[in-house]
């Protein structure tokens, strides 16, 4: 039961306090393009007027994506550990890649509905997406596969405890900053925005959102940015009690939006080129660093 | 009924299913049917260890076996094949040949019974080349280019089977024994790595042939994609498992890790097993980058087949437990999943008689349940969870990261992503977007044709969140083979999968996402109702247009606004001008063609005077280097 | 009793040159009296001599029964017999054909020679003879020639065999001492001699287009005459030299086995690509000759009469097909029976499971591992695996492609024969004594020289 | 020196039937085999001094090596006649190939592609 | 180029024989007591201790008379023809069949029609001339087969004498055309017979071509058993058969 409670504070603290990041964000944003930008709450009013409006269905698939997405995200968001065994909800399944795929499910059933829309913008939208994702997986992937090689479990809470000694960003400087990079083209930031970009694609799968869909959906997208962050703030940053964790939680969300503030958009080629370039190779590199025991 | 007996009628009872399905071949084709559910039911209530015996092939008893894995294997086979069998019931109406059908299917799935029950390596091979024999006559039951994919299959297949015979009889003429256990007692104490590498690897390429493994794989392009189109189903969901099931023999009857424990390659792996990872590796990226590109659908799914046959091999291939048993675990989910996705193309071509993908669209408003069964296919094998497809290959990553392998982790998460992209491909392309106009009138396929996939895919869900009945066979195989008997992975009374790093729980995962809908669910429904959006609009009146969103322009042909073509073109851009295999394997074939019509040119269409000058040189040489 | 298999054929053909009308009943009278003739004395089972003239061996000349001969006899006189079952396929060719008859059993049933070479010169004017059949006379030239030629060899081998031992009888040649250097020549030269007809590379040029020229050589030459040619090569180099030159035939047959496969894959004509078939099937049975022991040669014929059997049938329905048809695309869905004949007599060939094929080919890669011989099952596995691919583009290109022809009438008993035949393939895959027992003790009786000697030499019999 | 002559006229005929493009020298060339072989077989029974194995009034009786090896020349009676029937039905032969091909030189045919 | 390889492949031929020659005896230098054919020409061959022959005893006599006896095995002169129609006679009715096959074949090949003409009338001399020698060549080809026992010569030469006559006469009547009826009649009557005549003595003697009538003396001319007879067969089916196939070639095809 406390199981339960926990996994339901996941998602009630995910829930706000990613949207007033994200509100936070559009304020530093606009602060370093010499903006004034929305209130930091701004994201919440967007969200439940959404919510509230009349919308649009372009039929059951549709809807049936939707809230697989969002259905597949809070389940993820439900599992992901906040930084320590306390606040890990269920410690028997907080698996890496159980969550990298549950995650995938709340990816799928989005890309499902907005396909389904019947919309060619979402269709080009859903196959940037996917191709960026191959883009950005595969360097993260290594990079935690050596992380757990490196400490010989999966499980996130006991990576969290085996890094009491030091956090694995200091172990491999190296994985972490790969990782860091694959995180901005998981949260879909600048220079890695290519799926949605607004002014190419008509925002690509959301094209033919409205109304509750809409907010549905940014809601989805905001457990997922949770999810995203805690996994790297878990294994890379050690964790450490909830307090701690907001604190990087907090400052891994600046620094990336800081750094995508000032970029502008890659092309598909060149984000995979990018990806499969340099941060592979440093990946594998930092891999063959952790078999030959080459760490910090 | 011994195991002998029930073969030997099968093989004989598939003649008589011919005249019978002369006669009407919808009688045949039930009966078909029945005959596979009492398959199955015979299966559940052979006990392992029964052994029966098939005759005397010289001097050599033709030994048959019940083991974990024939159970195993026979069990996937079956599902998948009776399946069929019912899909073929209605399906086959729009077949040209459907008595020779009929017969063939019921031969092949003999053939595929007697494989998987062999207890000798020549046992093996007879049913082997029954099973390949019968289906290699399905095949070219397609369109024009099947008759080009029958030669094709037939010869990939048999240059992997021959060189598994001569391995075959390479371990009889060393240790006296066909028996697959004898040979293995035999190995452990060769001390000849080099005859027992050969050995290894010879039997090995049968597997490698028939399961569409790197060298060998071209084959599944042309055959799965222009075969007819329900036995696609076949092929890719069991047929290509018979290869699986060589290979496990090849790796893990004969206990490869002790045979060569003096040539470790990395991180305790032999090298030969290793050569087998690195096939499998390779494979993966092959399959999963076609995959990526393929217009036609069911080419497609040929090359996630391809790659999908590689997660099974380097399964396998690693020899460690938990990696062993993701392989054998994603013999089950490729199954299932690979059969479930070609009788829903297969429904999808008997509804539009077109397989390209740029030439369909919106099915989904047509063919709902066909869609849904594909989706959850999908689900299955991109590896998603719930579906059961997540369990294997989570069990792989486990084993491939324990090993320290990131190479081959990576290609296998290379696969597993690209996965993603490519069982997309058909989805938006075939059920999703917009329907053409010549579709209009499309209707869902009859309740015996998706009933079965509908039923495969339930049991794949069902596995998803409940593994332990498939995980249990798998664990006895294990056992069996000696892969450490101690370790325990699948706890069902904790309802947990241990890893070595991390467990988990799938029951848990599954109603966490359960929970995740329906507070989703509730959400969607405290919120004000849509209104829906008629995307068949300019279907049902002429001269509407399109309901969405168009940037404020009317079109009026649904066609056009349809995102299908070249679905990943800015990365097919990237590896358009790559080097292909199969033109390679064509330029082999083309120059034994040519070398035939040199020897032709030369030796056989000339005047008298080269025959003359050809025996007089014969004989000048003869005497030269007898003399 | 047994120069009477040689004898009646030669008296009908006599007298069916006076009553022209008569050869095709006398030439099926022949070959039914010849079969029943040899049922009445099946396998000997020891060497009985038939001395001529009651000149006893080694002076005489003197037919030789035993397992070996009987066997092959058996085999040769089969096929006659079913061929005279054709009358369609038969023609004018009736005279001809008991001559060939005639000459096959004198070739297998000699134990001279000279008298030998007789049989195998009257062999290839027939042969000829019926190879020029519809209008393929340059093909029957070439032949001619050829076989001319291998003629001048073999005869020039068996002189050298009469000065080095004085003596042309097969079992005084075998036992007198030859010098070696003498032996090497005479093995050279009957292994060139009898190359030719024993279609080894490259002394094979002619079998394409005989083979392919028309619908009757193929039927008889590829399986009558073809297994008493690969007869003689079993008893001269098995009985008679004991091995010596085994080694020439060895390399000439795997050569033959691979050129013949890929020169088969490469035809698109479908008898011609049986006739490469045939080629390459002679040099596995000839590879395993040269191996010299009873139980190779055995299974070297077992193997060779489950292919002459696939042979006969898939020549019959190859020759009935390309005479009738312009475009044989999907013309079995016309002969569905000839068409199922055909398709397990030609997978039989390949040594699938379930046909006779698989029996022996096996059996053979078996035989020749435990005699440490990697290299000829490696070379046979290769040429097994070209002759899946074109056996298999014939078989879906005969069943499957679209039909675009009117229906030729079907022959009634050419289908009920090659049905039969493919029916027995099957058989012999259940129970593959059916040719096995006989063929193992052929090739025990060709291993045996002791037992050959002392039949021919010592145990003489005037009469039987 | 007859066996010297035999082997050299075997090689002419060979060299004959290597060369030669008209098929009618094909059969002369292989004529010239069949004889040299006969002459080669004759060659080997001849015995010094031998003569004729015919007994007549001036040679009644027999002693080992008095006669020429008759044996040989039995052969070659044979082996003449087989000539003989080779060479008329390649004669024949030929009439149908000039028929067919309109020539019988092997440059010239006609219709002999395969 | 073509020519030169010929040449070397034609001499290394030549090279290799001239190799092999070395294995067999030097020319004339032959002893025929190891040969079967001393026991021919002894006309002893019932005699001879196989057992004993075959392991070197060579048991050959010296017989002072032959010519002129009788109670010999074999009784003719020519020991030739004794070997030929007797010893081996197998060996005969093969080369006769090969012989039938081969006119049998010309048949079926040419099956020509109507008689083809030289296109030009023959000239007097061979008109004239032919109707003179023709009874003597008939003549001299039956002398010399009937006699083939004694004297060199026997049933092929003498048939192949008859075909010419037949030639003769085709060559100076352009009109002429041999009755093929007939000559077929006693090319396949003469072609049994022997067959007949050989499982006449396998009827008599046990033996296929047993030699089964009384021997005479030696040189004279009803002698030899059956040697003569099958000798005269001989010669009737080769100049049968030899008319047939010059009638065969001097036909041609309609069209």
């Amino acid at each position: 039961m406390v199981a339960a409670y926990k996994a339901l504070f996941n998602l009630v603290l995910g829930f706000f306090l990613v949207l007033s990041l994200e509100g936070v964000g559009r304020k530093i944003t606009a602060r370093v393009q010499r903006r004034i930008g929305p209130p930091w709450y701004q994201n919440f009013i967007d969200v439940f007027k959404a919510l509230s409006k009349h919308p649009f269905s372009n039929g059951w698939v549709f809807d049936f994506g939707v809230l697989m997405a969002l259905g597949g995200a809070m389940a993820t968001a439900m599992i992901v550990p906040m930084g320590s065994t306390t606040w890990t909800p269920f410690p028997n399944s907080d698996n890496f890649f159980v969550i990298m795929y549950l995650f995938a499910v709340g990816a799928l059933g989005m890309a499902m509905g907005m396909v389904g829309s019947g919309n060619p913008w979402a269709s080009i939208g859903v196959s940037r997406a996917l191709t960026q994702m191959l883009g950005y997986e595969l360097p993260y992937l290594i990079v935690i596969s050596s992380t757990i090689f490196y400490y010989k479990t999966a499980s996130i809470h006991k990576l969290v405890e085996l890094q009491k000694n030091g956090w694995n960003l200091l172990v491999m400087p190296l994985g972490g900053i790969i990782a860091f990079i694959s995180l901005m083209g998981m949260l879909g930031k600048k220079p890695f925005d290519i799926s949605t970009a607004p002014a190419e694609i008509a925002s690509g799968p959301m094209t033919e959102l409205s109304g509750k869909y809409l907010g549905l959906l940014h809601i989805m997208h905001v457990f997922a940015m949770f999810v995203e962050v805690s996994l790297f703030v878990d294994v890379f940053l050690g964790g450490g009690n909830l307090g701690w964790y907001l604190v990087k939680f907090i400052v891994v969300w600046v620094l990336a939006v800081l750094i995508s503030s000032v970029l502008p958009r890659f092309r598909i080629e060149q984000m995979l080129k990018f990806y499969w370039g340099v941060p592979l190779g440093l990946a594998f590199l930092n891999a063959l660093f952790v078999l030959l025991g080459w760490t910090l | 009924m011994a195991m002998s007996t029930l073969l030997v009628s099968l093989v004989a009872t598939s003649v008589v299913m011919y005249f019978i399905s002369k006669a009407s071949w919808k009688i045949g084709a039930i009966l078909n049917f029945l005959i596979g559910i009492f398959l199955i039911s015979y299966v559940f209530a052979l006990s392992t260890g029964t052994t029966s015996e098939l005759g005397t092939l010289f001097g050599q008893k033709l030994q048959l076996i019940w083991t974990n894995a024939s159970y195993y294997f026979s069990l996937v086979s079956l599902l998948v094949i009776v399946s069929v069998m019912l899909f073929a019931i209605k399906w086959l109406d729009s077949q040209k040949y459907p008595a020779a059908f009929n017969m063939f299917l019921l031969m092949m799935t003999a053939g595929s019974l007697g494989v998987f029950m062999a207890a000798d390596l020549i046992t093996l091979y007879i049913f082997w080349e029954i099973a390949v024999l019968s289906s290699m006559l399905i095949v070219p039951m397609g369109k024009k280019e099947s008759r080009k994919a029958a030669v094709v299959y037939a010869v990939m297949s048999a240059s992997g089977t021959y060189m598994y015979l001569y391995g075959a009889f390479l371990a009889f003429q060393r240790y006296g024994t066909l028996n697959i256990s004898e040979i293995a007692k035999h190995m452990v104490s060769d001390p000849s790595t080099g005859i027992k590498a050969t050995i290894f690897l010879l039997l090995a390429s049968a597997g490698i042939a028939k399961s569409g493994i790197f060298p060998l794989h071209t084959w599944l392009r042309i055959a799965h994609g222009n075969a007819p189109d329900a036995f696609s189903a076949v092929l890719s969901g069991q047929l290509v498992k018979l290869g699986s099931y060589v290979l496990m023999v090849s790796v893990a009857a004969l206990p490869s890790l002790k045979i060569f424990s003096n040539i470790p390659f990395y991180s305790g792996i032999p090298a030969t097993n290793y050569f087998l990872i690195a096939l499998g590796a390779t494979s993966i990226i092959i399959g999963t980058l076609m995959a990526i590109k393929q217009d036609d659908m069911k080419m497609l799914i040929a090359f996630s087949s391809v790659a999908n046959g590689g997660y099974i091999l380097i399964g396998i291939g690693t020899m460690d437990p938990i990696g062993f048993e993701g392989g054998v675990l994603h013999v089950f989910n490729h199954a299932l999943a690979a059969a479930v996705i070609f009788m829903a193309f297969a429904s999808v071509v008997y509804r539009t008689h077109t397989k390209k993908i740029s030439e369909l669209g919106g099915l989904i408003h047509k063919m709902p349940i066909t869609f849904l069964a594909y989706l959850f296919a999908i689900i299955s094998l991109a590896g998603i969870p719930p579906m059961s497809g997540f369990i294997s290959k989570w069990m792989i990553y486990q084993a491939l990261v324990r090993k320290g392998m990131f190479i081959t982790a990576f290609i296998a998460f290379f696969g597993s992503i690209g996965s993603f992209l490519y069982v997309f491909r058909p989805l938006a392309g075939v059920f999703l977007g917009q329907l053409p106009k010549k579709y209009k009138d499309v209707k869902e396929v009859s309740p015996i044709m998706w009933l079965p996939m509908v039923i495969l895919v339930t049991i794949s869900l069902i596995i998803g969140i409940w593994p332990f009945p498939i995980l249990k066979p798998i664990e006895g195989m294990r056992m069996d083979f000696g892969i450490a008997p101690t370790m325990k992975i699948a706890d069902s009374s904790h309802w947990l999968i241990k890893g070595f790093a991390g467990n988990w729980n799938p029951v848990l995962v599954f109603n966490l996402f359960l929970i995740g809908f329906v507070i989703a669910y509730i959400l969607y429904t405290l919120f004000p109702r849509p209104k829906k959006v008629d995307l068949l609009a300019p279907h049902k009146k002429e001269g509407a247009p399109i309901n969405i969103y168009t940037g404020g322009e009317f079109i009026y042909n649904p066609d056009l606004y349809q995102y299908n073509t070249k679905f990943y073109a800015g990365f097919e851009r990237m590896y358009e001008k790559h080097p292909s295999w199969e033109k390679l394997l064509e330029m082999l074939a083309k120059f034994f063609y040519d070398l035939g019509e040199w020897v032709h040119g030369w030796f056989f269409r000339p005047s008298p005077s080269a025959y003359t000058f050809w025996v007089t040189l014969t004989i000048l040489i003869v005497f030269w280097v007898r003399w | 009793m047994i120069s009477l298999l040689i004898a009646i054929p030669l008296l009908l053909a006599f007298i069916s040159i006076i009553w022209r009308s008569l050869s095709k009943p006398l030439f099926f009278l022949a070959s039914f009296t010849n079969i029943v003739i040899l049922i009445t004395s099946w396998f000997p089972n020891g060497v009985e001599i038939h001395a001529m003239g009651n000149w006893k061996p080694p002076f005489g000349i003197n037919l030789v029964f035993d397992n070996a001969s009987f066997y092959a006899a058996l085999v040769v006189n089969a096929f006659f017999l079913l061929t005279s079952l054709l009358p369609g396929l038969v023609g004018n060719y009736g005279i001809p054909l008991m001559l060939l008859m005639a000459a096959a059993n004198g070739f297998v049933l000699t134990g001279d020679l000279f008298n030998s070479f007789v049989f195998m010169e009257i062999i290839t004017i027939t042969a000829v003879t019926i190879a020029s059949k519809k209008e393929n006379f340059y093909n029957a030239f070439k032949y001619l020639i050829l076989g001319g030629i291998a003629g001048s060899i073999y005869l020039l081998a068996t002189i050298f065999a009469y000065a080095s031992t004085g003596s042309l009888n097969m079992a005084h040649v075998s036992m007198a001492g030859i010098s070696s250097s003498s032996l090497v020549a005479i093995t050279t030269l009957y292994a060139i001699g009898l190359g030719v007809e024993a279609k080894l590379f490259p002394l094979n040029g002619w079998v394409s287009g005989v083979y392919g020229g028309n619908d009757l050589a193929p039927v008889i030459l590829g399986t009558s005459v073809s297994f008493a040619a690969l007869y003689m090569v079993g008893r001269l180099f098995g009985t008679v030299f004991h091995g010596n030159g085994a080694e020439v035939l060895y390399t000439l047959a795997l050569i033959t086995i691979v050129i013949g496969e890929v020169a088969a894959l490469r035809q698109r004509n479908l008898l011609k690509t049986f006739a490469y078939s045939s080629v390459a099937q002679a040099g596995v049975v000839v590879a395993m000759l040269s191996k010299g022991t009873g139980t190779a040669m055995g299974l070297a014929y077992f193997h060779l009469t489950n292919d002459a059997v696939a042979k006969f049938v898939i020549f019959l329905v190859a020759g009935f097909l390309v005479y009738n048809y312009k475009n044989l695309n999907g013309v079995f869905k016309k002969h569905k029976v000839l068409g199922a004949s055909f398709s397990i007599a030609s997978f039989s060939l390949v040594g699938f499971p379930l046909f006779a094929g698989f029996q022996s080919k096996l059996r053979i890669i078996m035989e020749a591992f435990s005699m440490k011989d990697y290299l000829f099952p490696s070379v046979m596995l290769l040429a097994t695996l070209i002759e899946v691919g074109y056996v298999v583009r014939w078989n879906v290109k005969l069943w499957f492609e679209e039909e675009t022809q009117e229906k030729a009438e079907t022959p009634v008993i050419a289908s009920t024969l090659a049905l039969i035949l493919a029916l027995v393939l099957i058989t012999v895959f259940i129970k593959p004594d059916i040719f096995l027992g006989g063929a193992m003790k052929m090739g025990n009786a060709l291993a045996d020289t002791k037992d050959y000697i002392q039949g021919v030499l010592s145990v003489v019999k005037g009469g039987m | 020196m007859v066996y010297g002559i035999s082997i050299i006229l075997i090689g002419i005929g060979i060299y004959g039937l290597m060369t030669q493009k008209n098929l009618f020298k094909h059969i002369v060339s292989l004529s010239i085999i069949d004889t040299a072989v006969n002459i080669f077989i004759v060659a080997t029974g001849y015995v010094s001094n031998g003569k004729a194995p015919i007994y007549t009034r001036a040679l009644p009786g027999f002693s080992p090596n008095s006669f020429v090896d008759p044996l040989p020349q039995a052969l070659v009676l044979t082996a003449i006649v087989i000539g003989v029937g080779t060479l008329a039905l390649g004669a024949s032969l030929l009439v149908r190939v000039k028929e067919k091909h309109s020539s019988i030189n092997v440059e010239n045919m006609k219709g002999v592609g395969e | 180029m073509r020519r030169l390889y010929a040449i070397l492949v034609a001499a290394g031929l030549i090279y290799m024989l001239f190799v092999f020659l070395g294995t067999l005896p030097l020319y004339g230098k032959v002893d025929l007591s190891n040969r079967v054919s001393a026991h021919f020409l002894a006309k002893d061959v019932n005699s001879v201790d196989v057992k004993k022959w075959v392991e070197g005893d060579k048991q050959v006599p010296s017989r002072e008379k032959i010519y002129g006896r009788k109670g010999f095995e074999d009784e003719s002169a020519n020991v030739v023809t004794s070997i030929v129609v007797n010893y081996r006679s197998f060996d005969t009715l093969g080369e006769v069949t090969v012989l039938f096959a081969s006119a049998v074949g010309i048949g079926l090949v040419l099956g020509g029609m109507k008689r083809m003409g030289y296109g030009r009338k023959p000239n007097f001399i061979l008109r004239v001339s032919t109707g003179i020698l023709l009874p003597l060549i008939i003549m001299f080809g039956i002398y010399i087969f009937v006699h083939g026992h004694l004297t060199p010569g026997g049933g092929f030469p003498g048939g192949t004498v008859i075909a010419a006559a037949v030639l003769l006469l085709y060559l100076s009547n352009e009109e002429f055309v041999a009755n093929m009826k007939t000559s077929k009649s006693l090319e396949g009557s003469m072609g049994s017979l022997y067959v007949i005549f050989g499982l006449a003595g396998l009827a008599t003697g046990g033996a296929f071509l047993f030699n089964f009538l009384p021997n005479g003396v030696v040189g004279s001319l009803f002698s030899a058993g059956v040697v003569p007879l099958v000798y005269m067969t001989i010669g009737l089916k080769v100049g049968s058969e030899l008319s047939g196939v010059v009638a065969e070639i001097h036909e041609e095809r309609e069209g």
